[in-house]
């Protein structure tokens, strides 16, 4: 239909002209502390470029309205754009129908989504199996489930690589398992899951696997239907797009079986004071009036990203991996958590006898942001016995410079410190 | 006549008005003169979602050809699958199947083309072409 | 503190002018099928003022990041202006307390939150009570709870002007009644609901009362402690906000007396695979990344809206009220449905022997936005035995020539449609 | 000294650098002066909730005076927090609840003075005048 041409204009660039992209993030023009921002927190969340800040203002300017069942034209532009942002969506991650992307409020509502709805579908001793490298996210809601239902939960174990233990894995499953949860990239350590087989294998029990593509959203793009995955999600926050939006990939089939996390409008199709009737997919999911500009951004995000394309992102954030890597080892006494072979460009490490919170206080000093403390991934600290990590996370937009920046302010740090 | 023949018709008539109230005025006229559905066949099953209004549709095989009625609550949505009943009624499930729709664009009503829209206008068609998908398996 | 100093300025003005306020809505110069915009929608979503629009920019350009736990000065920033927010928030509202305020997506997910909550408190046999004109938003989520719980849903019924029978309701009240749900204001026919006799009947049983707040927030200040309210719900959206982003007031000791809705990020204290503790209000309500940027530019939009004061406001919107009806109603068969003597400045009605459909289509055609259907609330649709209605509601920024213009467009579209 | 001259002295030790960098050095050198507390009260209740470091801190009477011990397992966290013990312990309960905190600002860590700190500073000031009040029923 016309009205979906043009949405999708893949542009590749061969090189990626850095000082170009920034261009695009007003931010990166700050100074923190007098001096230019070296902003290296893009697995908490990225930065947004003017073309999603642009097309937040053209929706306030130009068609903001409540969406679906107005007659009026503003509600059925909106209508359209957020109908569109949708299909964008399903074509990046090629899910096989628009319907099977929900539009949530992050990874966190999907997440709670999913695992509410598998309360009227589990017993009493079954069981569901998550990593041992899990976001809280992935975490509790699950717990949340076994308190109501008696289920139990499995871990997978990790090696101190932080790479899973396929092997343990693989013994865990039985006709008992129901749902397996794991991350496609760990937050914490970067470490990238082998998600293909993990979902290969839990269909072999006939379990569904929910995977969290929280952290892989902005560095690899993953195929719902080569997959065969059950349910996918992430957040529109760490992928380039605005805060309080994300999406829930679930195949038709699943999304079917759930039953509905929230009620309210949209969600319905007959309501009366005796019985409620529920709407069709997407709407079963999405109650009440959504983010619709949020959604929309959304879509305008991974517009962005696809004219930069995904393929060079992920050529150019493996070389700043490599040299941030091989440069801060070169560091007496800096170790780094999370050696997998397979990884996205995110660092967490520490410093023998320094606590991670004195170098991100002395970083931001310079000007230099990281994360500090447990990444919201206590098990992982506590696996390595260490109270947290100080963590540097790369994207597109950071410089090798910025990389020599954060090399030489660890050093000053550790001066200071030691 | 033929489908595109019909269509062709239908922009021409459309073609006289400069303005959407003459446009409007001409649909709701057309609304008018619609084959009415049967009160037997107005039942939830043949209803089309997606509308704001209610829309029941009807089909029957007449000889080898699809004959369809229908009715709405609402004026407008009449005039709407009046025009669709118009260009696609009495014709072979077959040709139906593999006609264009262009013509909704050309006689002024694009904004109804969206599949978001709430008239439902896009469901219809698609309606109409489900109700000769069946009915085409059931002639061989 | 120091840094919350000059969040307040109540800079009432004393008589509104209309034209220089236009001027802060973008979108109101826009053309809809070549006439100029007149936005009567405002029930489903207000307009978006220029200094809200402002601060999303503002933050998306200067100090994007995600908040709490986070060391560096663009964390820290974010942080300050989004707990700034929440309190901007709770003086408005006169919360006791700033962690009373919990930033949610908009009031269906506030009502879900309560109603699932509740679900651990309520047995079988006991008794709920919501008024007959609810928005399916504070319908559906009770009834989820009463299939969960066995919970008995009582209903308020109302008398053909729409207001509430308010003897019925208290033959109701017994001690079986553990809560009662009501909006403020209903959003079909714009009755102000006695809220506070509703709420101290109901405590002189020992029930709860949860005030859907939606439709009121931009017409009436709720003083949460003067009201003795125990939950107050609403969208940003509706008060010149933007998408995505809502508030749950809850009194401290049922906050506390709630579980937790969603797991996840920032909601825990402490998280291993054994066992998870909860973090302190508000935070154990706030799973994950909330929408930072839509809870900051929620505050904007309080400011702005207090700029104008809500007083003045109040009265303008009153003789928009007045004008609207007087003139409406000297259309041929033109009734109004909801003729409560307190009302905020929503117009529902029908013609005789037309389809709210084509009239809503006809004024889209004049450039005219109104709302048409059931508008989430079909119980009030069935009790009027009507398919829907046409919904023209006022906003400060709407003129007496807009009213103008509305009556000449529902005149044009009867003498079309009949 | 009351309270007010510690704080006086440490404002003018302060003044004297003229970049964060040596405000932080010497911030870490008062943090190794720091007197520390007893591991027996290295206990979870006497952690300050709202840092992202863990401080521990111990509070007892000394006749009529509150003397306060401390620990933190970040080195600038125990600076911060051998600041405030400089200036607050060894005082009156009295004193301690009624004394200023201005002084924070003008050593050049204002920055730290919002209550969502990571580091917590508002909760350490609080907590410390918290144990005050406690005392102060005591004492009466
Ligand atoms: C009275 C009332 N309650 C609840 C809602 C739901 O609000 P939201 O869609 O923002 O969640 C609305 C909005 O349409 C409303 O008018
Ligand atoms: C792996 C992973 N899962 C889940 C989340 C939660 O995402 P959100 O906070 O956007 O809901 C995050 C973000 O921190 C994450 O990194």
């Amino acid at each position: 239909m016309s009205w979906l041409s043009g949405i999708f204009v893949y542009q590749y660039i061969d090189m990626l002209d850095i000082n170009k992209i920034r261009e695009d993030f007003p931010i990166l023009k700050r100074k923190v502390n007098d001096r230019p921002l070296v902003y290296l927190d893009n697995a908490a969340t990225s930065q947004t470029p003017k073309q999603v800040i642009e097309a937040i203002v053209d929706y306030y300017e130009n068609y903001n309205a409540n969406i679906h069942r107005g007659v009026h034209t503003l509600s059925q532009e909106a209508t359209d754009k957020y109908e569109q942002a949708r299909i964008k969506i399903q074509k990046h991650f090629n899910a096989a129908k628009p319907y099977e992307i929900i539009f949530t409020s992050g990874t966190t509502h999907s997440i709670n989504l999913v695992a509410n709805g598998f309360a009227a579908l589990l017993e009493d001793g079954d069981e569901i199996i998550v990593s041992a490298m899990e976001h809280h996210s992935n975490i509790v809601p699950w717990q949340m489930l076994c308190e109501r239902t008696g289920t139990i939960l499995k871990v997978i174990p990790m090696n101190m690589e932080g790479d899973l233990m396929m092997e343990e894995y693989e013994k865990m499953l039985s006709n008992k398992t129901k749902v397996v949860f794991c991350n496609h990239v760990s937050n914490a350590l970067g470490t990238i899951n082998p998600i293909d087989e993990i979902i290969k294998k839990a269909h072999g029990v006939g379990a569904a696997v929910l995977i969290d593509g929280a952290q892989a959203a902005s560095h690899i793009v993953a195929d719902m239907q080569a997959l065969d995955v059950d349910f996918y999600t992430c957040s529109a926050h760490k992928i380039c797009g605005p805060t309080g939006v994300g999406m829930l990939y679930g195949k038709e089939e699943w999304l079917n079986k759930l039953p509905p996390y929230q009620g309210g409008g949209e969600m319905i199709a007959e309501v009366t004071f005796e019985k409620t009737t529920y709407a069709d997919l997407p709407h079963k999911f999405e109650a009440g009036t959504p983010n619709i500009c949020g959604g929309i951004a959304f879509g305008a995000a991974l517009d962005y990203m696809h004219q930069i394309g995904f393929k060079n992102i992920a050529e150019y954030e493996a070389d700043l991996l490599a040299y941030a890597t091989s440069e801060l080892l070169k560091i007496e006494g800096l170790k780094i958590y999370g050696t997998a072979q397979r990884k996205t460009s995110v660092i967490s490490f520490n410093i023998e006898g320094v606590h991670p919170y004195d170098i991100g206080t002395i970083l931001d000093k310079l000007g230099i942001a990281v994360r500090t403390g447990h990444h919201c991934a206590q098990p992982i600290m506590d696996f390595y016995k260490i109270p947290g990590t100080v963590r540097a996370s790369f994207s597109f937009y950071n410089t090798m410079a910025e990389v020599d920046t954060l090399v030489e302010g660890v050093q000053r740090a550790r001066n200071m410190l030691l | 006549m033929q489908i595109k023949e019909i269509q062709e018709e239908i922009i021409d008539e459309f073609s006289m008005f400069d303005d959407w109230m003459q446009r409007y005025e001409y649909m709701i006229e057309l609304g008018k003169s619609l084959p009415l559905i049967e009160d037997a066949y107005k039942t939830d099953d043949n209803i089309i979602k997606g509308c704001q209004s209610k829309v029941w549709v009807h089909a029957e095989l007449q000889d080898d050809k699809l004959v369809f009625t229908a009715d709405s609550d609402a004026i407008i949505t009449k005039g709407i699958i009046a025009i669709l009943i118009r260009a696609f009624s009495n014709q072979k499930p077959k040709d139906i199947i593999e006609a264009d729709t262009d013509f909704i664009d050309k006689i002024g009503l694009k904004e109804h083309l969206s599949p978001t829209r709430a008239n439902g206008l896009v469901s219809m068609i698609k309606q109409l072409k489900l109700y000769a998908v069946a009915y085409q398996t059931q002639i061989k």
